[in-house]
């Protein structure tokens, strides 16, 4: 099979699961019972009235319609790519900043090994730290800064957060991918009397591409969630995360409009995804494994 | 090809001028021993003698385990001997290191596999400051020293095993070293592109007029490339003889050198110091 | 998309075990024991140290700059409350790992047999791949007030299928490229051996399979301890930590939101160090090599 | 590029323009519709005021914004920015502009809920955040506790527990979630939900009430920055102003609330309007006036009223900076001397239609 | 040992007993080709024919490439061949598969990293059912055959690669097969220990009775080893020689073989038929 085929045959059948899934909530929204399935007493299956499991075509119909009755309010489908596009564009900021930092710690943690035991846990615990914590101290403290013409708008507290969702895998990645060289190359770099840094420019740093992308994907992944969970928590208005809060608002009354948003998050992150993945191609190079026969 | 000398311990000079210029390389009752868990130690080398004068060709050859790899590894100064002097060209290991005396190639040729062919053989250069023009013409010398002219653009991926290896090789000349360490290099190779590997190095060696030391496993291989072969023995490792393979005159290293009794002779001197056994008759000994 | 390599934010070249060996040979190093003073003062005290550092540090900012409590409380005020709150901080520690629990127990499970099912099922496979990858770069939270109204907003249901599927890619993914790391020499052994599917899957595939199953449950038990407490965030019963952190926080009781949050990383630990426990509890009388 | 201290004293006759931050506690919605008419109206810009209203979040506390120097003013309900204060913000409530509580604890009708005490073993519905303090007094008011004898449920952000019967009773604003119940469709008459179909718990009625939207202002500056007094001034009289056009022309306010970007649609900003208004009006000391009873009650309840984990709102009397009356005062005579009625007596709240989806 | 016999091409039935039992190996006329990308073909295996007789020890040689593990996968049914028939024990490879007639050794021992020693040896027969008890005993035995004894609960990262071929060579024994095939089992391992390892081949062998075929890079090896050594040549792989190695009465495979000269007439046969050249001097052809 060649490569083009194979991927259209990838789509193909990606698109044949979605339709699966599309059905058994159909199916199960015919069959199932109104107040839905306990076991033990804990639901295990949901309701399935028009309120907790709207029908498929009357969410498409929704989001074909207006977000509201004011005059000029554009359809939801084109309300919620224009957020989702917000969203991306901070997400993006937070995405280079926490790709950055995390690149930095994994270069000093490469460097110091002190560092990278005293580092490496606080890493992880640092992720266990709820955003809801931290979100209002971000916002506080930027609300500080202003350096000359330079101010603190509320999307960089959004795209903070972010960048301290993506950055952890992109730390951890990079560590695994500086300390990835073979001893072989490391002593050959040695006997060339290569300094640190000229093995980390040749070496290190090429070396670790085939952990870098998958990590950077990951950190995209990262640095959606956190710009969704940001919007919400710091009020910053225009994104896809704020919709989603918005429309759940009115969900008691007007149930379908709320999964157009969710909708609109999960392409976005399957964007976000690919955009990274584009950025493989021109590392491609990097990507080459050594075969030992 | 006349006579076959079996130093039973030391390693004595070599024939080659000693007086003139500083001995390639100089060890002096060198030992090495690590340091593993809970205190407990292991004895790699022990006592090593050993002088190689500019452009002699020696082979380290010895059962798995008895410290060969650590002797070339304190040459390269990749370790440091924990007793005894490591002299290259009359400076201390570390020394020569920093002023790339040497050139290494190891028992997988360890390219970049994201560097071509070309690239890789560079690398050296590019990391020593050697400007592009230059370098470009050096590793098309190289390139074409090694037969690989039709692949200087491929990737490490796309070259059979034989191919890396003389990649590497290529590699560990392009700085024209005049010292050449070299950790079984042919250990992966079949036996046909191993024979041919070895001509190469002779070739080689003979244009550019390094001193090499050779570690490897296989007795005719020590032989057939060697001006001396060192044997060594484990736990802890020691040089336990050290076989000369002098030339006739008029004799060079070629496919025929394979089918000479004297060859054959040193063959025989080998396997017996290596198996501390006494000679078997003479004529009937492989590997 | 499933089959590049998920990298691995706690591989166990990153966090050994005390005895583990650790894979990554780049310098050799004289071994030390377990247990030994040197491993715990290479290996422990580093990040004590710094941990100790930043509290320090913290206190002091706090102390020097007039920090003022609803800003950012003092380590002392959060350590008192924490004392104060302790009942209430339990059993919310309780009902939140509850969740996790079962969320993060289901979610593996799941996991496990359908990346066994697609690594048996071509069909399956083709279709579910690109599902979780879907999955798998989705922000889960949004779904959370969705599934409250689905199940109602008295049932813990929700929250732990939030749960349940931000753990299932990881672990579904690193499953599959762990079932289909199998090396060629044993699938040849095998097929030379006339082995069935099922004895293939449970001598070979499936224990081939047991590192790459625990990279993953790795990645996804501290993942859901948090998804248990951002999914309090969309509402349901207020037992738990994410809904005390957000009612102190209201109430401008910062020093006991953060001796919630004290609590929230605490179960995080005890997820992610469960889980290396389990792993050290099935790989011990197993090796690596081969 | 703007934040605290208005060097300039603006005059209202042109010139540059005090830049000021108004934080509210939520998105845009008619909750906020006398700023936004104020805003509408240019009553600010004759102040010689350019405000910015910033929208709130989950996690954004208004008045810490405000105490932290990132905005001017700040909404913020008076318990919730009590306990702040005794965190260490220093705040002053400068204009109560709401004096009436809107919370109502909401249940079917056939659930006979129709005081506190009724909601013993229920399963009762608040949404958390701090906004709980009025009904855990109420709860043990009647003689409850509200740790043991009801089942507490954070609600989602809209009230489909109550409509599919997983709450007893839920919490609800008069001017919010309560309309999105009457925008629902009864399953049981294929019509809109009608008041009769329900029962409310009024905190009002029950003598919990606590006092809720209010303007606050930086303790600190009003007593050091003259030009921040007078910028207050200024700002509460184009405010009030600003409310008392809701009051006159509900249905403009709306309009131009849902012009601001509100999510839902005109008849359900039209109804908050008007319930709004029903909180405000009539305001017998003038609108913005802190009343020293319901301070009272407020302090009262924030002080005993414990929640599920057993803490009050606040623990001491808050001292005497947290509210000052003495900037509303002069607004409303600046208001009184344009002729404007600043208490509203005559008020009379529209009847509302609302439609299904709030659309 | 009396003479050496060379079959220029065709590979024919051996001394062994043919009319009594079926062949272990009976292949006809067998080609293999593999589809690569885009239509191209790789002829791997073209017009094999070879017999391999119950108890016979047969080696196939050449060089890298040539398709002898090709044709040793086709033997075991890990590939299908893509023309001819191959039988075992006069059955098709897959039903032989299937009856679990052979037993295999890979060049890599392929063991199961998370089984000690023991249940790797145990693997197949508890694919195939036998019980606990009999398990134990067998592989207690085949244990100490390896010479393993006090490995036995060991892991195989704990073992060194000679041990863990051992373990391999004792897993292929494991269910008596009356057929062993072996694809260079020994590539991984140094000289001696190599040599050591040969031997206990060659008492394996005679103690179990079993046939061999026998893959390796070693002239030496081979022509120790079997009673007939098959010549390949590359692209496509074809049969270019059989060389017989028939042992004079009395003799039997011990170390002293390799210093007899018939050992190394068969060697410089089996160079000669490998390289396509004319014969060398004989007395000094080695490797
Ligand atoms: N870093 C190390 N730490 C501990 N012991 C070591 C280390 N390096 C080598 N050794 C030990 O030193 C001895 C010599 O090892 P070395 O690698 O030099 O052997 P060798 O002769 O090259 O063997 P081979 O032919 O298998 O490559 C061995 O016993 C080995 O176990
Ligand atoms: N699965 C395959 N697909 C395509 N070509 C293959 C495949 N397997 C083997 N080949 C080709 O068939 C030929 C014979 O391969 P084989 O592995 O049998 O060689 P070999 O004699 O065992 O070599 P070596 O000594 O290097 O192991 C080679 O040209 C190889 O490239
Ligand atoms: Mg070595
Ligand atoms: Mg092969």
């Amino acid at each position: 099979m060649t490569r083009a085929g194979g991927r259209s045959y990838a789509v193909l059948w990606g698109l044949i699961g979605v339709i699966i899934l599309l059905a058994l909530w159909e199916g199960y929204k015919a069959l199932g019972p109104s107040s839905g399935v306990e076991l033990f007493g804990q639901g295990i299956l949901p309701k399935t009235d028009d309120r907790s499991m709207p029908h498929l075509w009357a969410m498409v119909q929704r989001a074909a319609e207006p977000v509201n009755s004011s005059a000029g309010s554009p359809p939801v489908w084109l309300a919620v790519i224009g957020a989702a596009l917000n969203s991306l564009g901070v997400a993006a900021v937070g995405w280079a900043v926490g790709s950055v930092i995390g690149l930095l710690l994994a270069i000093l943690m490469q460097r110091l090994r002190v560092a990278e035991r005293a580092v490496l846990p606080w890493l992880i615990l640092s992720q266990t730290v709820p955003l809801i914590a931290l979100a209002p101290l971000i916002v506080a403290w930027g609300g500080k800064i202003q350096i000359g013409a330079f101010s603190w708008d509320r999307w960089m507290s959004v795209a903070v957060i972010a960048a301290y969702l993506a950055f952890f895998p992109v730390a951890v990645g990079a560590l695994r991918g500086l300390q990835s060289p073979d001893t072989i190359h490391l002593e050959l770099m040695r006997s060339y009397d290569a300094g640190w840094f000229k093995t980390l420019v040749r070496l290190r740093l090429p070396a670790s591409v085939p952990y870098l992308l998958p990590a950077l994907r990951l950190g995209a992944a990262s640095a959606i969630v956190g710009t969704v969970v940001a919007e919400v928590s710091t009020g910053y208005k225009g994104g896809i995360g704020r919709m989603i809060v918005e429309f759940a608002q009115s969900g008691t009354s007007d149930p379908a409009k709320a999964y157009a948003p969710i909708a609109g998050a999960v392409v976005l992150g399957l964007v976000a995804a690919g955009l990274v993945a584009l950025l493989g191609l021109g590392l491609k190079r990097f990507n080459r494994q050594e075969v030992s026969s | 090809m006349t006579e076959t000398n079996v130093h039973p311990a030391a390693g004595g000079a070599s024939a080659g001028g000693s007086a003139l210029a500083p001995a390639a390389i100089s060890i002096t009752n060198a030992g090495k021993v690590f340091a593993v868990a809970k205190g407990a130690e292991v004895r790699a080398l022990e006592n090593i003698d050993l002088t190689v004068s500019p452009g002699e060709f020696v082979s380290l050859i010895g059962p798995s385990g008895c410290g060969k790899s650590t002797l070339l590894r304190l040459i390269a100064d990749l370790d440091e001997a924990s007793s005894g002097e490591v002299l290259v060209f009359g400076k201390s290991a570390r020394q020569a290191r920093i002023d790339q005396e040497y050139g290494i190639a190891f028992q997988s040729a360890g390219l970049l596999p994201w560097r071509s062919v070309q690239a890789n053989i560079e690398l050296p250069l590019e990391l020593h400051g050697v400007g592009k023009a230059e370098r470009t013409t050096r590793a098309e010398e190289l390139i074409e020293l090694v037969g690989l002219t039709d692949f200087r653009s491929r990737f490490p991926d796309q070259l059979s095993g034989g191919m890396q290896q003389r990649v590497a090789i290529a590699r560990a000349l392009a700085e024209r070293p005049k010292l050449l360490l070299m950790d079984e290099p042919f250990g992966a190779l079949d036996e046909m592109t191993r024979e041919r590997m070895q001509q190469e190095l002779v070739r080689i060696c003979a244009e550019t007029g390094a001193a090499v030391v050779f570690v490897t496993h296989s007795i005719p291989e020590a032989v057939f490339l060697s001006d001396r072969v060192v044997v060594m023995s484990p736990r802890p490792g020691r040089i336990v003889g050290i076989v000369d393979v002098p030339l006739g005159p008029g004799t060079s290293r070629t496919e025929a050198l394979r089918e000479n009794p004297g060859f054959f002779t040193a063959v025989t001197a080998v396997r017996e110091a290596l198996h501390g056994s006494p000679a078997v008759p003479a004529g009937a000994d492989l590997r | 998309m499933s089959d590049e390599i998920l990298v691995d934010p706690t591989s166990p070249a990153l966090f050994a075990l005390p005895g583990e060996s650790v894979p990554l040979a780049s310098t050799r190093r004289p071994a030390t024991g377990p247990g030994s003073g040197a491993w715990i003062a290479r290996s422990i005290l580093p990040p004590i140290i710094l941990g100790l550092a930043f509290l320090l540090l913290w206190q002091l900012v706090v102390i020097v700059f007039d920090i003022k409590p609803y800003l950012l409380p003092a380590p002392t005020d959060i350590a008192g409350q924490i004392v104060l709150v302790f009942p209430l901080l339990w059993s919310s520690l309780l009902a939140t790992g509850l969740n996790a629990l079962i969320g993060v127990v289901v979610g593996a499970v799941l996991a496990i047999v359908l990346a066994l099912l697609a690594s048996r099922l071509t069909v399956f496979d083709r279709m579910i791949v690109p599902l979780v990858a879907a999955v798998a770069v989705v922000p889960i939270v949004a779904l959370a007030p969705i599934l409250n109204t689905m199940f109602g907003s008295t049932s813990d249901t929700p929250r732990r299928i939030v749960v349940l599927i931000v753990v299932f890619a990881p672990i579904f993914i690193n499953t599959l490229r762990g079932l289909r790391q199998v090396r060629p020499v044993h699938r040849d052994l095998m097929r030379a051996y006339a082995a069935s599917n099922w004895q293939m899957t449970r001598t070979v595939t499936l224990p081939g399979a047991i590192p790459f199953i625990f990279t993953g449950l790795r990645i996804a038990a501290p993942l859901g301890v948090i998804s248990a407490i951002v999914a309090e965030y969309f509402g349901g019963l207020q037992n738990g930590l994410g809904s005390r952190i957000t009612s102190a926080a209201a109430n401008s009781a910062y020093p006991r939101a953060w001796a919630y949050v004290f609590g929230a990383i605490v179960l995080g630990l005890v997820f992610y160090g469960a889980t290396l426990l389990l792993e050290w509890l099935v790989t011990r009388r197993r090796s690596s090599g081969g | 590029s703007s934040s605290g201290s208005s060097t300039l004293a603006a005059s209202s006759s042109g010139g540059a323009l005090t830049p000021v931050k108004l934080q509210l506690q939520w998105f845009t919605q008619a909750q906020f519709a006398g700023y936004y008419a104020a805003l509408d109206q240019g009553y600010f810009k004759d102040e010689g005021l350019d405000v910015t209203i910033v929208e709130g979040g989950t996690d954004i506390v208004p008045q810490t914004q405000l105490a932290d120097g990132a905005v001017d003013y700040a909404v913020a309900w008076v318990p919730k920015a009590l306990a702040s204060r005794e965190q260490g913000a220093g705040i002053t409530d400068v204009g109560q502009v709401f004096q009436r509580s809107g919370t109502l604890q909401v249940s079917m009708a056939d659930k006979n809920i129709k005081t506190a005490a009724d909601l013993k073993g229920k399963v009762v519905g608040n949404w958390g955040y701090g906004n709980e303090f009025e009904m855990f007094a109420g709860i043990t008011k009647a003689g409850l506790d509200p740790a043991t004898d009801v089942q507490l449920v954070q609600q989602a952000f809209d009230e489909s527990g109550l409509l599919d019967g997983s709450i007893d009773a839920a919490q609800a604003e008069t001017y919010n979630e309560y309309a999105q119940i009457l925008e629902t469709v009864n399953p049981a008459t294929g019509k809109l939900y009608q008041p009769s179909d329900l029962n409310v718990i009024d905190w009002n009625t029950e003598g919990t009430a606590m006092l809720q939207d209010a303007i606050w202002a930086n303790t600190e500056k009003l007593k050091s920055d003259p030009a921040y007094q007078d910028t207050t001034v200024k700002f509460l009289t184009a405010a009030l102003k600003g409310w008392v056009y809701a009051r006159d022309n509900p249905e403009k306010a709306s309009a131009i609330v849902v012009a601001a970007g509100s999510q839902l649609g005109a008849s359900h900003q039209l109804w908050m309007t008007n319930e709004i208004n029903k909180l405000i009006w009539p305001s017998p000391d003038g609108i913005g006036v802190v009343n020293a009873d319901s301070w009272a009650q407020t302090v009262n309840v924030a002080m005993n009223a414990k929640n599920l984990e057993g803490s009050t709102v606040i623990t001491k009397e808050p001292d005497a900076d947290a509210y000052d009356n003495t900037y509303v005062n002069k607004a409303l005579d600046n208001l009184k001397g344009e002729g404007v009625d600043v208490t509203g007596t005559s008020f009379k709240p529209l009847t509302v239609t609302l439609t299904e989806g709030g659309k």
